[in-house]
């Protein structure tokens, strides 16, 4: 990803290391802040969780647990994600369509 | 359960429906009907949930709850999707693709309306992504215009990231509380609240909402969005997808969140200051009236964000009111510049700035009725006795002074004053500048839409009792757990 | 043994900022999307980390939900972006700022 | 049915009347002008019987409230106050309406003139008639929003437009004041019950705030260090929305710009009616301000130093509408140093502020009528071009010298021989020395006095400019018609006779408003909460040359006018060619002021005066505008942010969302 002519000088590098990095310096550092804020969040946190590992290794199947949910308490959502998906496919169908005659 | 509890919904999914075979088998000249249709069923949901005032039910094992609060914003969205499908019937008139638009408009709202009475955060992210992703498309329905597709391309980035922020909050909630149930979150709130996460996690769902609620800086969007997408779409992005964020925000920081509460008022009051100062100053030299729009928008929204801070039920009952009263007053603004954005367009295909304020010139010579709207809702916007906003900003101020937050009313009240400039800015060029151009004679569509605000705007200015307890009842709602 | 939920959590986090930085830098809009698709990952990690470490099973509902939307919205986007090429003939993103100030 | 009952149509009427001319009014002959005259004449029935009922029954009084919404009504209330208010606004309402016929027959939008002179009648009666604070506030707004649009009657015209902005905003300020003084106020009656407010209970209206006056007092306030008590910040604040609206110095800058509408709504608006409204609200809440005595010291001083900066103004005007509009911001000055010092004469303060004001009212629309007059058939209001118009319009000229003495206030001391607004500005005068006399302070006394040579001064300057001598250049003109010289005529028998014969009456009367009517107010009860007495009652015997003083200064003001302007002892013409590299250096709006500067004591005072007050003059407007510069280059550098590309946008949410993560815990960990 350097340049194309690297001179392996340590003055080359360190010139192409600025160039990279310059336009992209900003992006970086906001970045890393919010990853701090986040990681020191996360690792100030007591999550809570199950105090063993479940169970039954072998048969870790969640597909009926799964779909009994999104069938009784998730209904509202899958019938809504319906919607989505259909006025998903007409705003895309209708962005990408060229001109109509 | 009692289906009849959707038929609001039911009754758009089905319009929706509608339009959109209809549209298939019609030729582009008669798409017209769609409009009436469409408007026809939005008027048909909006009477299904006037009649059911007052009903209280919780569905589907309590993933939506119907009540006051919801019940309030249905009403403001249903009424803001009537005015944009009526004056959608105008907008689209001749285009070929009229079934998309209406459909479209229909499906956001569906979304705005289960955002309103989601009880689960599952419901109301997806609900929130269906409002989003269909005026996505929406913004960019003037597929030649480049300005149209830039607003769309910027909102739809921008709203990606902030679904993306919403749905990292989320998860973290949903980590440390084991459930996505709006009521069992607020019960299990221990680890959130022992732990630095809960303020990431509120400032996570603050930019997620915050979007749509356009406060600064998560709003960076939105002047280049209303200002690209057609007027009469971005009188419901402004009116209508706006209020979604409000309403979810209620729901989930005053309901769910509240034992974070010293985290996220301190939040919003950071954000109300900020937001409605820049919305205020920043709108001073705007020259394209959408733009001026967006941006006092911003600063409309930066009043609703004080209900958040000042947390009394009158200060949640004069934010919800202003609500109410935001979306009559900025939907009829939008839809007014849409009035002069086709007579503009109608005598000069080619204008690139067709909202530029210079074409507000003696528009009170060349449309009256526009113009007279138009004054009003500006006027209202800017808090003058008698309409709506001066109702809801005096309850919402009075009660953030009541509440002991003297120096916030004081910011807002400062700023309502400087707004006046530029919405004065606006009435000059109508009534005070000349003009050489001709009378033109007013769209039916639009003026019927502009008149329908109107009312509302008046109504609620004159007759205000029944709306003020009505607010309060929706914010009892939050405050009382459980409801009534 | 279990692997600690941090790390799982540490990892969402990492690809969330990636996602963040990849955005605030990148030009071309289809990178753009494909980022926005990493912090949407991101979240799913830490949504299924959850689900299974709760016990519960709704996170991984969710995640199903998400990606159905997340599909949707790529689908929106890359329609807006093609019509952004059909008229400008570029989907650099720097050069379409029409609308500012 | 007793006529009482038909109050609520007084303001009323004149609002169907503005929907019917809206509507109708272009395909009418004059615009429609029949129907709000109509109207108009009718409310002025209904006022002056309602009157005279109140006059011959001192106890009565008229007071009907509805429920509005929640804790606030609306109602009407008609005392003492409220009905001389009433009869005076609508009797010169309706007279200014008859001579608009004729005024605004040759515009091009009679109709639309009609409808907006209608709505501003209407709206300024309700404010008149309102029972409650909001209601007032309300009305108050409105009769901005009339002004701004009548001020903004020829639009074409960019000074017209601007003019209207200034208003519109400058006004604007005072209006902010009220309302956070009204806020203020609801938050501590909110408090006093308790934030339960019983049923049938309208706490802003005025009955309701009198009786809990006290509770008021007793709240404090810090500001900067200084306890001040909630009475007097609201009654500050209250003074606020005042100074807006009655032009009182510093916000008196919209006012003479408001001159660019049409010279009928100069007289109506900015003279007679709108801008005494500051009076009003502060006589309707005199209570509170007799509780809350520094604000009624500040009344005095503004008021005082209003009426002699704004006449310094006045004299060196040349546009015979400009000096008018100082002269009207100098009277309200008078009327305001007339509140303020009922802080020594109580209740007494309305009678004769108000005696004033309705005197003002009569002599100022008609001062303004003549001008209008003038202008229409001249169409030029430069006094440096008029001259002699007196020959042409000797009816015009007439009126204008009676309005003239009147406001100069001619008569004779000890007697009831003299114009209106001789019994009005002198009973303003010689309470002002009683105020002295009792504090101590003669500075309002003295100003007082000076601003009524200096009034005397410059109207009689604008008389012998206008009407007397040789033309100075050639224009035509002729009398007006006859429905602009009847209401000339009506108005200068009242400017000239009013004053005379119902000085005692009137006073009596008014001053009965908050002792008779209403609630029943101790004023000496009111003062002890506001720490002080008033001065006791009973006739004081002010020296023979202070019963003098007014009369004297008045006819040495009309002599210096004679002698500059009349008998031209000094040949302006010459001067000002001879001169006129000195006045190059001078500041513009003298440039051909020239006359002045043989008389070389009076130059220094007399332009040292006046370039004081139009430097502070200038400094306002300049502070006004600069306010409003600084907002818009804020506006212009913030936009920046704004680059429209959205990878920066997107940057800001997430710098957003990291700083204010971290703003949050700053904040709760500084808390």
């Amino acid at each position: 990803m350097l340049n194309k002519e690297v001179s392996f000088t340590l003055m080359g590098v360190i010139t192409s290391v600025y160039n990279y990095l310059k336009p992209r310096i900003l992006g970086m550092m906001v970045a890393f802040l919010f990853l701090a804020v986040i990681l020191v969040a996360v690792f100030s946190t007591a999550w809570p969780s199950l105090d063993q590992i479940p169970q039954n290794l072998e048969d870790q199947s969640n597909i009926q647990g799964i779909g009994v949910l999104i069938f009784t308490e998730f209904v509202v959502p899958f019938e809504i994600l319906a919607i989505v998906l259909l006025s998903a496919l007409m705003g895309a169908i209708y962005m990408a369509k060229g001109d109509d005659k | 359960m009692d289906l009849m509890l959707f038929a609001p919904e039911i009754t758009l999914v089905l319009t929706g429906l509608a339009v959109l075979l209809i549209g298939l088998f019609l030729p582009t000249g008669s798409k017209n009907i769609l409009g009436y249709l469409a408007s026809l069923g939005i008027l048909i949901a909006l009477l299904f949930t006037v009649s059911s005032l007052g009903t209280q039910a919780t569905a589907f094992y309590g993933t939506v709850s119907i009540d006051a609060l919801s019940q309030f914003f249905k009403i403001v969205f249903l009424v803001v999707a009537l005015l944009f499908a009526i004056s959608g019937i105008k907008y689209t008139e001749g285009n070929s693709h009229t079934e998309e638009f209406f459909t479209l408009g229909i499906f956001a709202t569906i979304g705005m309306m289960f955002v309103a009475s989601a009880n689960d955060l599952v419901v109301l992210f997806v609900a929130f992504e269906l409002a989003s992703l269909a005026t996505y498309a929406l913004a960019g329905f003037e597929k030649k215009n480049p300005r149209s597709l830039e607003a769309a391309m910027k909102y739809f980035i921008i709203g990606s990231l902030s679904a993306a922020l919403l749905l990292f909050g989320i998860s973290y909630i949903y980590g440390a509380t084991g459930t996505t149930s709006i009521p069992a979150i607020a019960a299990n709130m221990d680890v959130l609240v022992s732990s630095p996460m809960g303020l990431v996690a509120v400032v996570l769902l603050i930019a997620g909402f915050g979007f749509k609620i356009a406060l600064v800086p998560f709003h960076m969007w939105a002047p280049d969005t209303y200002q690209g997408a057609p007027s009469v779409v971005s009188a419901l992005l402004a009116a209508g997808s706006k209020k979604m964020g409000i309403v979810a925000a209620f729901k989930v920081f005053i309901v769910a969140l509240i034992a974070l509460q010293a985290e996220w008022q301190i939040a919003f009051a950071i954000l109300a200051v900020i937001t409605m100062t820049y919305g205020n100053i920043v709108a001073l030299n705007q020259t394209s009236v959408k733009r001026m729009l967006a941006y006092s928008s911003l600063a409309q929204a930066g009043y609703i964000s004080m209900a958040f801070v000042v947390l009394t039920p009158m200060a949640l009952g004069g934010g919800i009111l202003y609500a109410l009263s935001h979306g009559f007053m900025k939907a009829g603004a939008f839809i007014a510049t849409a009035a002069v954005v086709y007579m503009v367009l109608s005598e000069n295909k080619d204008s690139t700035d067709p909202d530029h304020i210079d074409n507000f010139r003696g528009l009170g010579k060349r449309m009256p009725v526009t113009a007279l709207s138009m004054t009003i809702f500006v006027f209202a916007l800017a808090g003058i006795p008698l309409t709506a906003g001066y109702i809801s900003k005096f309850v919402l101020f009075s009660s953030t002074i009541q509440a002991g937050f003297v120096w916030l009313a004081v910011i807002a009240i400062l700023n309502s004053a400087i707004s006046l400039y530029y919405y004065a800015k606006v009435v000059k060029y109508m009534y005070f500048l000349p003009t050489n151009s001709e009378k033109i004679s007013e769209p039916l569509p639009y003026t019927i839409a502009l008149i329908i605000a109107v009312i509302g705007v008046l109504v609620i200015g004159f007759w205000s009792e029944p709306f003020i307890y009505w607010s309060m009842e929706a914010a009892k709602v939050l405050l009382i757990p459980g409801g009534i | 043994m279990m692997i600690p939920i941090v790390f799982y959590l540490a990892l969402a986090a990492i690809i969330f900022s990636i996602g963040l930085y990849g955005l605030m830098t990148q030009r071309s809009g289809i990178r753009i999307l494909m980022c926005v698709e990493l912090m949407l990952n991101a979240a799913h990690i830490n949504l299924v980390a959850f689900s299974s470490y709760n016990g519960d099973l709704t996170g991984q509902v969710f995640t199903l939900f998400s990606i159905a939307l997340a599909a949707a919205e790529a689908a929106i986007g890359f329609a807006i972006l093609m019509s952004l090429y059909r008229m400008k003939d570029t989907i650099n993103l720097d050069s379409i700022n029409i609308l500012r100030w | 049915m007793a006529v009482e009952d038909l109050a609520f149509l007084i303001p009323l009427l004149p609002a169907l009347a503005f929907v019917l001319t809206f509507f109708l009014g272009k395909k009418l002959p004059t615009g429609g002008a029949i129907i709000p005259i109509a109207a108009i004449s009718l409310s002025f029935l209904i006022s002056i019987s309602i009157t005279l009922k109140l006059l011959a029954n001192p106890e009565m009084v008229i007071h009907q409230s509805y429920n509005w919404f929640a804790m606030f009504n609306i109602g009407i209330l008609v005392d003492p106050l409220a009905a001389v208010m009433l009869s005076m606004v609508t009797f010169v309402s309706l007279l200014i309406h008859i001579y608009s016929v004729g005024y605004m027959s040759h515009d091009k939008a009679p109709s639309r003139y009609f409808a907006e002179t209608a709505l501003f009648t209407a709206s300024m009666l309700g404010l008149i008639l309102s029972d409650n604070i909001l209601q007032l506030f309300i009305c108050w707004e409105l009769v901005g929003v009339c002004s701004y649009l009548l001020i903004g009657f020829w639009y074409e015209k960019p000074s017209a437009a601007s003019a209207a902005k200034k208003a519109f905003l400058t006004t604007r300020i005072g209006d902010v004041m009220f309302l956070a003084g009204i806020v203020i106020l609801f938050s501590d009656l909110f408090k006093i019950f308790n934030g339960t407010i019983p049923e049938g209970v309208y706490i802003l209206r005025f009955d309701e705030i009198f009786t809990h006056i006290p509770e008021i007092a007793a709240m404090n306030a810090n500001i900067l260090g200084m306890e001040v008590s909630h009475i007097t910040l609201i009654t500050l604040l209250f003074f606020g929305g005042a100074v807006g609206k009655s032009g009182q110095f510093p916000l008196h800058v919209w006012l003479p710009d408001a001159m660019e509408g049409p010279t009928t709504v100069s007289a109506l608006i900015h003279a007679a009616t709108m801008v005494t409204a500051g009076v009003y609200l502060v006589a309707r809440t005199f209570p509170m301000f007799i509780a809350a005595p520094d604000s009624l010291m500040i009344v005095t001083y503004v008021g005082a130093f209003t009426a002699i900066f704004a006449a310094t103004m006045g004299i060196v005007m040349n546009d015979l509408k400009r000096v008018l509009a100082y002269s009207t911001i100098s009277q309200l000055g008078y009327m305001m140093l007339g509140l303020g010092i009922g802080a020594v004469i109580g209740a007494e303060a309305i009678g004769i502020s108000l005696f004033h004001l309705v005197n003002h009212a009569f002599f100022k629309a008609l001062l303004f009528l003549c001008a209008g007059s003038v202008i229409h058939a001249v169409g030029t209001h430069d006094m440096r071009q008029l001259g002699g118009v007196a020959k042409v319009m000797p009816l015009t000229a007439a009126t204008m010298l009676a309005a003239s003495l009147a406001l100069a206030g001619i008569g004779i001391p000890g007697t009831s021989i003299g114009t209106s607004g001789f019994f009005s500005k002198d009973a303003i005068i010689e309470n002002a020395y009683l105020f002295g006399e009792t504090t101590g302070t003669w500075i309002p006394y003295v100003l007082a006095i000076v601003a009524a040579l200096l009034t005397s001064l410059y109207i009689f300057r604008l008389l012998f400019m206008t009407f007397y001598g040789k033309p100075r250049t050639n224009y035509g003109g002729h009398e007006s018609p006859a429905s602009m010289t009847v209401p000339l005529t009506i108005l200068a028998v009242f400017a000239l006779f009013f004053g005379g014969l119902t000085s005692k009456v009137f006073n009596e009367f008014v001053s009965g408003t908050f002792v008779n009517n209403f609630v029943n107010m101790d004023i000496n009860e009111l003062a002890t909460i506001g720490g002080y007495h008033l001065a006791s009652h009973g006739h004081h015997h002010e020296p023979t040359l202070i019963l003098w003083m007014p009369m004297i200064v008045a006819l040495a003001g009309l002599l210096i006018a004679f002698l500059i302007y009349g008998l031209k002892v000094v040949n302006m013409d010459s001067l000002v060619s001879r001169n006129n590299a000195i006045y190059k250096l001078l500041y513009n709006r003298y440039y051909q002021n020239a006359v002045f500067t043989n008389f070389f004591s009076v130059k220094v005072i007399y332009e040292g005066l006046a370039f004081a007050g139009s430097f502070i003059d200038r400094g306002f407007d300049w502070l006004v505008k600069w306010t409003g510069e600084i907002m818009l280059e804020a506006g212009e550098s913030l936009r920046q942010f704004q680059t429209g590309a959205v990878q920066n946008y997107a940057t800001a949410v997430i710098i957003g969302v990291s700083l204010l993560v971290i703003l949050v815990k700053v904040v709760m960990e500084v808390l």
